[in-house]
């Protein structure tokens, strides 16, 4: 502990051995470029793994184009082709889920923006604990090598599903998995330490840090979010971490925790899962609202409307995200009397994020709106995200969730939640803040044809998954022609399976202009988007330690288009000139803590 | 140094003699016998207060910033939430409606 | 005739290093061998010239219960291969009541040989829904072919306790092999899909293994001459042994018999057989 | 490294340097951690009554009370040592230290045998060779309780033993930095945090003592 | 692709469970189609109404208390007055078994459902029960009440045109009713992942006249022995 924690503070400013700068480096712009380069690795794999899974979807049993490559133990070699097994779909399916929210959203959202954007933003030199951040990523990759590895292992990868319920996931007897299971775990157990380590120090930054004058009510929201979801994950991961461990040992030395052949309690896994499980749903929205609300109110140059509302909405979110675990156990045998507390505590969380979307488009009104493309990209954001949240509300509705839970509606409900939420908020804030990591601009038109094509395509594919929902077919189903009442839904599988992977094919054109402005990209000023949010007075890229001098901060972070100044935009350092006061609200109050 | 200076220096010896003396009182009552509600209640009660004890004067909680422990009391009601709600889940399991 | 002498000394040397050595040396004298098989291939340890056989009967006594029929209205496909409703084969009693699918074997007698693997596999054959031959023997470290002739999706979980299990399916028609390296009495295998599919497979570490045919006679071939216990294995009846002595050129006489009352018998599943050869050694034997 | 900190928090954020609010607030994760565990034995124990056993039947009740004792006094010798470093004096609090080590040693030792013991009467977490008897009841006598028992009982007993083990090595570690005067009473964060950790990890003793061995 | 296949309808339902299942999706569906349209037209609108043109200069505000409580209020209220539109449905549907139902026992085990009927002594457990292999079969206009069971792991039952989804949970025993209105054939469907073969878990849910309900009762009572040896 003792040793860990020590390294709080104190930097050596002079020459910085290669070695520290970028493989062990403690500066918290390279870590979240470390974090940034890995996940988005990892969210190539898993569109791969979709990939294939969509193959199987569209053309049931059909011979895989390449196949053949595959080893035995996932493809069927037939004098045709190779056919994908059972056994290598279920896996597919669960490490589809398990890579992109372990090791893509999540370290893009709270391992990129939250390393790169939390110092700079409340104008700290690094994080509270550099040594610990770099702590963090190190513990990451090892976890990400292992569950890369499960591939490779006999029997396969995990296959119990990204949520691996108890039994299933209890013994290979049950899935045909046997050491994959348990890297699957311990991968998820060294996964949960890292971003442990990370969140304390986002929290203790975020407290501590904080430049003069930069009180609760002056941070952006991107803080603000990045920072409540410190708080989801401090407190959210630790229970998954217990959970994974009593499911270690069941597999390992043959505990009972969960095998009800020995008096173990399945639902005890899911109870421990979801309380986890929700507070993770929210861990990978937040931020994104955090980053959509910065790139809408610069980009509309307007401020954000109604900020303290915003704060609260994801204050709110983030105490409610506790209480409504059990509405993904509705049908799951729970105690019936539990589902309409769930139901009433569930409807209830809608409301902050419809505030949210309220506040969203009225920042929009009589705005002055620039269309680049991180607005584009945000502005996608909010779009998909209505559409995600008001699938929510089906499920939300116990009756109706009885004929919906576990079909293709959830699938589309989490991939507009996900994909066309998290994922768009990712672009927005990549192209947003890439001049600040890189010191250039990414390609404008480039970016627009990837982003128009994304958009179309996204939605080709996701937005008919709620028609297969409707028509019953169920989730994680190899083959689902083996029921004759989804047969007639073929030709709609297939029309998702071709424009998933033009989908797929279009991201190469991110990855493109993502290397190529890295290199030849425009060079980008201190502050290429006249942005009032404190990393922008700094140079792009930021120096070690960021600030040359303490900056004083006199005003709130959306000041645009403010009376008090000529240009349409008001640094948060800008002394105050006329009317607005710049003298520092009181110190932060406990709530502003407690959330 | 933000710590609990300035407070002359917490009575350590006094709170380590309580701890000692309900740790012995658990024990004994755990084997009174007596039906097993109260006995629950009773021991957790006893261990609360210990707890307290523990976390108020050695770790000094009693002389920190008020918003401090507010903070260190977070978890706690999450900790009540689960535990309540899967006690609640489990005294109906089985069939029957 | 020279390399036959050879061989015949060689394996009195191994043998007597067993005798004297006991227990603890077998390990020892099987490494030895495994050594010297490993070198060149190894050739069978016994003298074709002077073995003999046993062959006889594995008879049922009693009434045997009546084998239930298979519903397989749900796989279209199985049921149209079966000219009548297939029934469960677990009690299979030919006329002159001879007892089916009971896997005999030799137990005792043969520790101090070590015997080459078979490079020919095994066939277990999925058909009409049903695994043909309902028992199989195989060696151990010998392949064993998994075919799915049915073309719809079977899946083969075999669950040993000396050998790692496995649980694979076969979505199509098409044929996998595997093997297990440590011998077993029995290894248990179903097909989840079909609940009523079930085989087993006896996994023993020599070649003298058989499985009675429908009128329950079987025949064990080429035993070198000494004195065997046999035992015949049977899923439902538990187990029955027979002490017998082959002498050269001679068969010797089995008769196993299994009676109904024998139905609440201890069936062995999962029973490493040979203790005499640590497990450790099985596997670097036959790899 | 505490002045920095203190001249880069001019807002007044926890008003504690950063290292102990950093030590709190990865403790409130250990708080959940230990929630999910003891959660997880409560539910078990409501839901399978019949899998667990009176205190004190399969379980050393009076061991485990003296060596909740130590543990405590542990506890007492560790702010002795941070009350010594408050007033700068070294000495004491490298004694003090050193008789923290000790007695957590000590207490980890104790489970050890406990576990040699337990484990030797059958009470084992695998659910499939579990066969506890009653304490001192002869060999092949009735079973107690079920696999849950043993399981349950070990995870939280073993990652509460873990967390003492990684406490003692870092107090180790912080006895190597005092001895070479690392600690001075203007400086004191190491010591605190150390205290902070080990005064936790026996607030959870006191409670698993009290739900785990006499209810 | 076949756009005959699209469509906002839920399927035909053929139990008392659709009128309120199908009623409360469509109000949804309704509600929330409403909101929809109109913030992505307000999005649409406002982005090109307000996009950037030389000398426009957005107006300076920081938000209306009015505005927001407002739009807090609105939902919130439609919201929680869903959840309490549902409870009654929930309550009929998970909760409350309707008196004379038919008891039946289904079991589900990799990859099968197996559905123990009472034998003519119509009590289960009993040496008469009989077993049947991937089909539940069942008289129209009378509440079956499945106690629903799972051997080895967590199964689901799905009764599409039954509006019924209940997880199967070993170890416990979790009760499931329904009441059909129309004689035929249905799906029976495997919901929750459960192994290799959980996409060959289906089988058929075969609604009988209360005569040839019987008839088929008794006639497979008389062919026991079932399989499961």
């Amino acid at each position: 502990m003792g040793k860990a924690l020590d390294a709080g503070g104190h930097h050596d400013h002079h020459e910085i051995p290669w070695i520290r700068q970028y493989i062990f480096a403690t500066d918290h712009k390279m870590i979240a470029k470390q974090f940034m380069f890995v996940s988005l690795f990892f969210l190539v794999v898993g569109g791969a793994l979709a990939g294939m899974m969509r193959w199987q979807l569209g053309f049931p049993s059909q011979p895989m184009p390449g196949g053949m490559i595959l080893p035995d133990a996932m493809m069927a070699p037939t004098p045709n082709g190779a056919i994908m097994l059972p056994e290598f779909y279920n896996s597919l399916v669960t490490m589809h889920g398990t890579i992109m929210i372990f090791f893509a959203i999540m370290p893009l959202l709270v391992g990129l923006f939250g390393n790169l954007l939390i110092p700079l933003q409340i104008g700290a030199e690094d994080m509270a604990f550099p040594r610990l951040n770099m702590v963090s990523f190190w513990l990451a990759v090892p976890a990400g090598i292992l569950m890369l590895a499960s591939f490779g292992v006999e029997g396969g990868a995990a296959g119990a599903g990204w949520t691996s319920y108890a039994p299933l996931s209890t013994s290979g007897e049950w899935t045909g998995v046997y050491l994959g299971q348990q890297l699957w775990l311990a991968s998820l157990t060294i996964l949960g330490f890292s971003s442990l380590v990370g969140s304390v120090n986002y929290i203790s930054t975020v407290i501590n840090m904080r430049a003069p004058g930069m009180t609760w009510f002056r941070m952006p929201l991107a803080t603000w979010s990045l920072f409540v979801t410190a708080v989801l994950i401090l407190l959210a991961i630790p229970i998954l971490a217990g959970a994974l461990i009593m499911l270690l040992f069941d597999q390992t030395i043959g505990t009972g925790f969960f095998r009800p052949e020995v008096g173990g309690e399945p639902l005890l896994w899911q109870h421990l899962f979801w309380f986890f499980g929700h507070p993770e749903v929210y861990i990978l929205i937040l931020p994104a609202m955090g980053i959509t609300s910065e790139v809408l109110a610069n980009r509309a140059r307007k401020p954000i409307f109604g900020y303290h509302s915003m704060v609260l909405a994801i204050v709110g979110i983030g105490f409610l995200g506790w209480i409504v675990w059990g509405h993904h156990m509705f049908q799951s045998g729970m105690n019936p009397l539990l589902g309409t507390s769930f139901m009433i505590s569930t409807m209830a969380i809608a409301v902050p994020s419809a505030i949210k979307v309220f506040n969203w488009l009225a920042t929009l009104w009589k705005a002055d709106i620039h269309l680049d493309v991180p607005m584009l990209h945000a502005l996608a954001f909010v779009s998909m995200f209505i559409i995600g949240g008001l699938s929510g509300i089906f499920m939300a509705n116990t009756p109706v969730d009885i004929y919906i839970h576990d079909t293709y509606f959830i699938v589309a409900h989490i991939h507009y939640v996900l994909f066309g939420g998290s994922l768009f908020a990712i672009f927005a804030g990549i192209t947003f803040w890439f001049p600040k990591m890189f010191g250039r601009m990414m390609n404008e038109p480039l970016g627009k044809v990837h982003f128009v094509l994304t958009l179309i395509f996204y939605n080709l594919v996701f937005f008919p998954m709620h028609n297969l929902g409707l028509r019953g077919m169920m989730r994680r189903i190899y083959d689902f022609t083996q029921y004759e009442f989804l047969a007639p839904l073929q030709p709609m599988n297939q029309f998702i399976t071709v424009f998933a992977f033009l989908l797929i094919a279009t991201q190469v054109l991110f990855v493109i202009n993502f290397f190529w402005s890295i290199f030849k990209g425009e060079k980008a000023s201190e502050n290429p988007w006249d942005s009032n949010t404190l990393e922008w007075t700094v140079p792009s890229p930021p120096p070690h330690g960021n600030f040359a001098e303490m900056p004083m901060v006199y005003r709130g972070p959306y000041e645009y288009s403010s009376p008090e100044s000529d240009t349409d935009f008001l640094p948060q350092t800008t002394p105050p000139g006329g009317g607005s006061s710049g003298v520092p609200e009181p110190t932060p109050t406990p709530e502003g803590v407690e959330a | 140094m933000a710590t609990g200076e300035g407070h002359k220096a917490p009575p350590y010896m006094m709170v380590f003699g309580v701890l000692a003396v309900l740790t012995v009182l658990e024990v004994l009552f755990a084997f009174t016998g007596l039906p097993k509600i109260w006995l629950a209640l009773g021991l957790i009660a006893m261990a609360l207060w210990k707890a307290v004890l523990v976390a108020l004067y050695y770790m000094h909680l009693r002389f920190e910033p008020t918003r401090l422990w507010v903070m260190a009391l977070v978890p706690v009601p999450l900790a009540i939430i689960l535990v309540a709600v899967m006690i609640k889940e489990i005294f109906t399991t089985g069939s029957g409606f | 005739m020279i390399d036959r002498l050879w061989q015949n000394r060689g394996v009195a040397v191994v043998a007597a290093g067993l005798m004297a050595a006991g227990c603890g040396g077998s390990e020892g004298g099987g490494s030895d061998t495994s050594g010297g098989g490993a070198a060149e291939p190894a050739a069978s340890p016994v003298d074709a010239a002077t073995v003999g056989h046993a062959s006889g009967m594995v008879t049922f006594a009693g009434t045997a219960p009546a084998m239930a029929e298979i519903d397989m209205s749900t796989e279209a496909t199985c049921a149209a291969k079966h000219s009548m409703t297939p029934t469960d084969e677990t009690v299979v009693v030919g006329d002159g009541g001879g007892l089916a699918n009971v896997f005999v074997y030799v137990k005792e007698g043969l520790e101090s040989l070590d015997f080459p693997t078979p490079s020919d596999a095994v066939l277990l054959d999925q058909d009409g829904c049903m695994y043909i031959p309902h028992v199989i023997g195989v060696q151990a470290g010998q392949d064993f072919m998994l075919r799915n002739s049915d073309g719809l999706l079977h899946n083969i979980n075999a669950s040993p306790t000396a050998n790692r299990g496995f649980n694979v399916s076969q979505p199509v028609s098409m044929e996998a092999s595997r093997s297990f390296p440590t011998a077993e009495i029995m290894v248990p295998v179903r097909c989840d899909v079909h609940g009523w599919m079930s085989s087993y497979i006896g996994v023993v570490d020599h070649p003298y293994f058989a499985v009675t045919g429908p009128d329950g006679s079987v025949s064990l071939e080429g035993l070198p001459p000494g004195n065997y216990v046999v035992e015949a294995w049977h899923e439902v009846y538990g187990t029955v042994t027979q002490s017998i002595t082959v002498a050269t050129g001679a068969t010797a006489e089995l008769s196993l018999e299994f009676t109904s009352g024998m139905s609440a018998a201890h069936v062995p599943l999962g029973e490493p057989l040979d203790l005499m050869h640590p497990q450790g050694q099985r596997v670097v034997d036959h790899q | 490294m505490t002045p920095t900190t203190a001249d880069r928090a001019p807002m007044a954020g926890m008003k504690v340097y950063n290292l102990k609010l950093g030590m709190w607030v990865f403790l409130l994760s250990e708080v959940m951690f230990f929630t999910g565990l003891i959660g997880a034995y409560i539910i078990l124990r409501f839901a399978h009554p019949e899998a667990f056993a009176e205190p004190g039947v399969v379980l050393n009740v009076p061991l485990t009370a003296f060596n909740t004792f130590v543990l405590i006094c542990s506890s007492v010798t560790m702010v002795k040592a941070f009350a010594a470093i408050e007033q700068g004096d070294q000495q004491g609090l490298q004694k003090w230290l050193l008789a923290t080590i000790l007695l957590g040693a000590f207490f980890v030792g104790v489970q050890i045998v406990e576990y040699t013991i337990l484990t030797g009467e059958g009470f084992v977490p695998m659910a499939e060779s579990y066969h506890a008897i009653a304490r001192g009841a002869a060999e092949g006598s009735a079973v107690i309780g079920g696999p849950l028992y043993g399981a349950t009982f070990y995870t939280m007993t073993g990652f509460h033993g873990t967390h003492v083990s990684i406490g003692v090595l870092c107090l180790c570690f912080t006895l190597w930095r005092a001895r070479k005067g690392a600690y001075t009473a203007g400086s004191l964060g190491g010591v605190e945090i150390m205290g902070l950790y080990w005064h936790f990890v026996d607030l959870v003793w006191i409670l698993l003592f009290t739900i785990v061995y006499l209810i | 692709m076949n756009w005959g296949d699209w469509s906002w309808m839920m399927p035909e339902g053929f139990s008392t469970f659709t009128a309120e299942v199908d009623s409360l999706y469509y109000l949804i569906l309704w509600i929330t189609g409403v909101t929809f349209f109109a913030t992505e037209a307000l999005l649409i609108y406002f982005i090109v109404r307000y996009r950037h043109k030389e000398g426009r200069k957005a107006t300076y505000d920081h938000g209306s208390t009015k505005m927001e409580v407002v739009w807090t209020a609105i939902p919130l209220l439609i919201l929680i007055g869903l959840g309490a539109l549902s409870k009654g449905a929930w309550d009929r549907m998970k909760i409350d078994v309707p008196a004379g139902a038919m008891e039946i026992i289904v079991t589900a085990k990799q990859f099968e459902w197996n559905a123990t009927y009472p034998g003519p002594d119509g009590a289960l457990g009993t040496a008469d029960d009989f077993d049947v292999l991937n089909q539940i079969h069942a008289p129209v206009d009378q509440p079956v009440w499945i106690h629903l069971r799972a051997e080895d792991v967590l199964h689901s039952l799905f009764l599409p045109e039954m509006r019924v989804k209940q997880d199967a949970v070993p170890g416990r025993d979790i009760p499931v009713w329904f009441e059909a209105m129309a004689t035929g054939d249905y799906t029976i469907g495997c919901a929750e992942l459960c192994g290799i073969g959980h996409t060959t878990m289906n089988g058929t849910l075969t609604i009988h006249s209360a005569a040839d309900f019987q008839a088929w009762a008794s006639a497979r009572a008389e062919q026991r022995p079932q399989p499961q040896p």
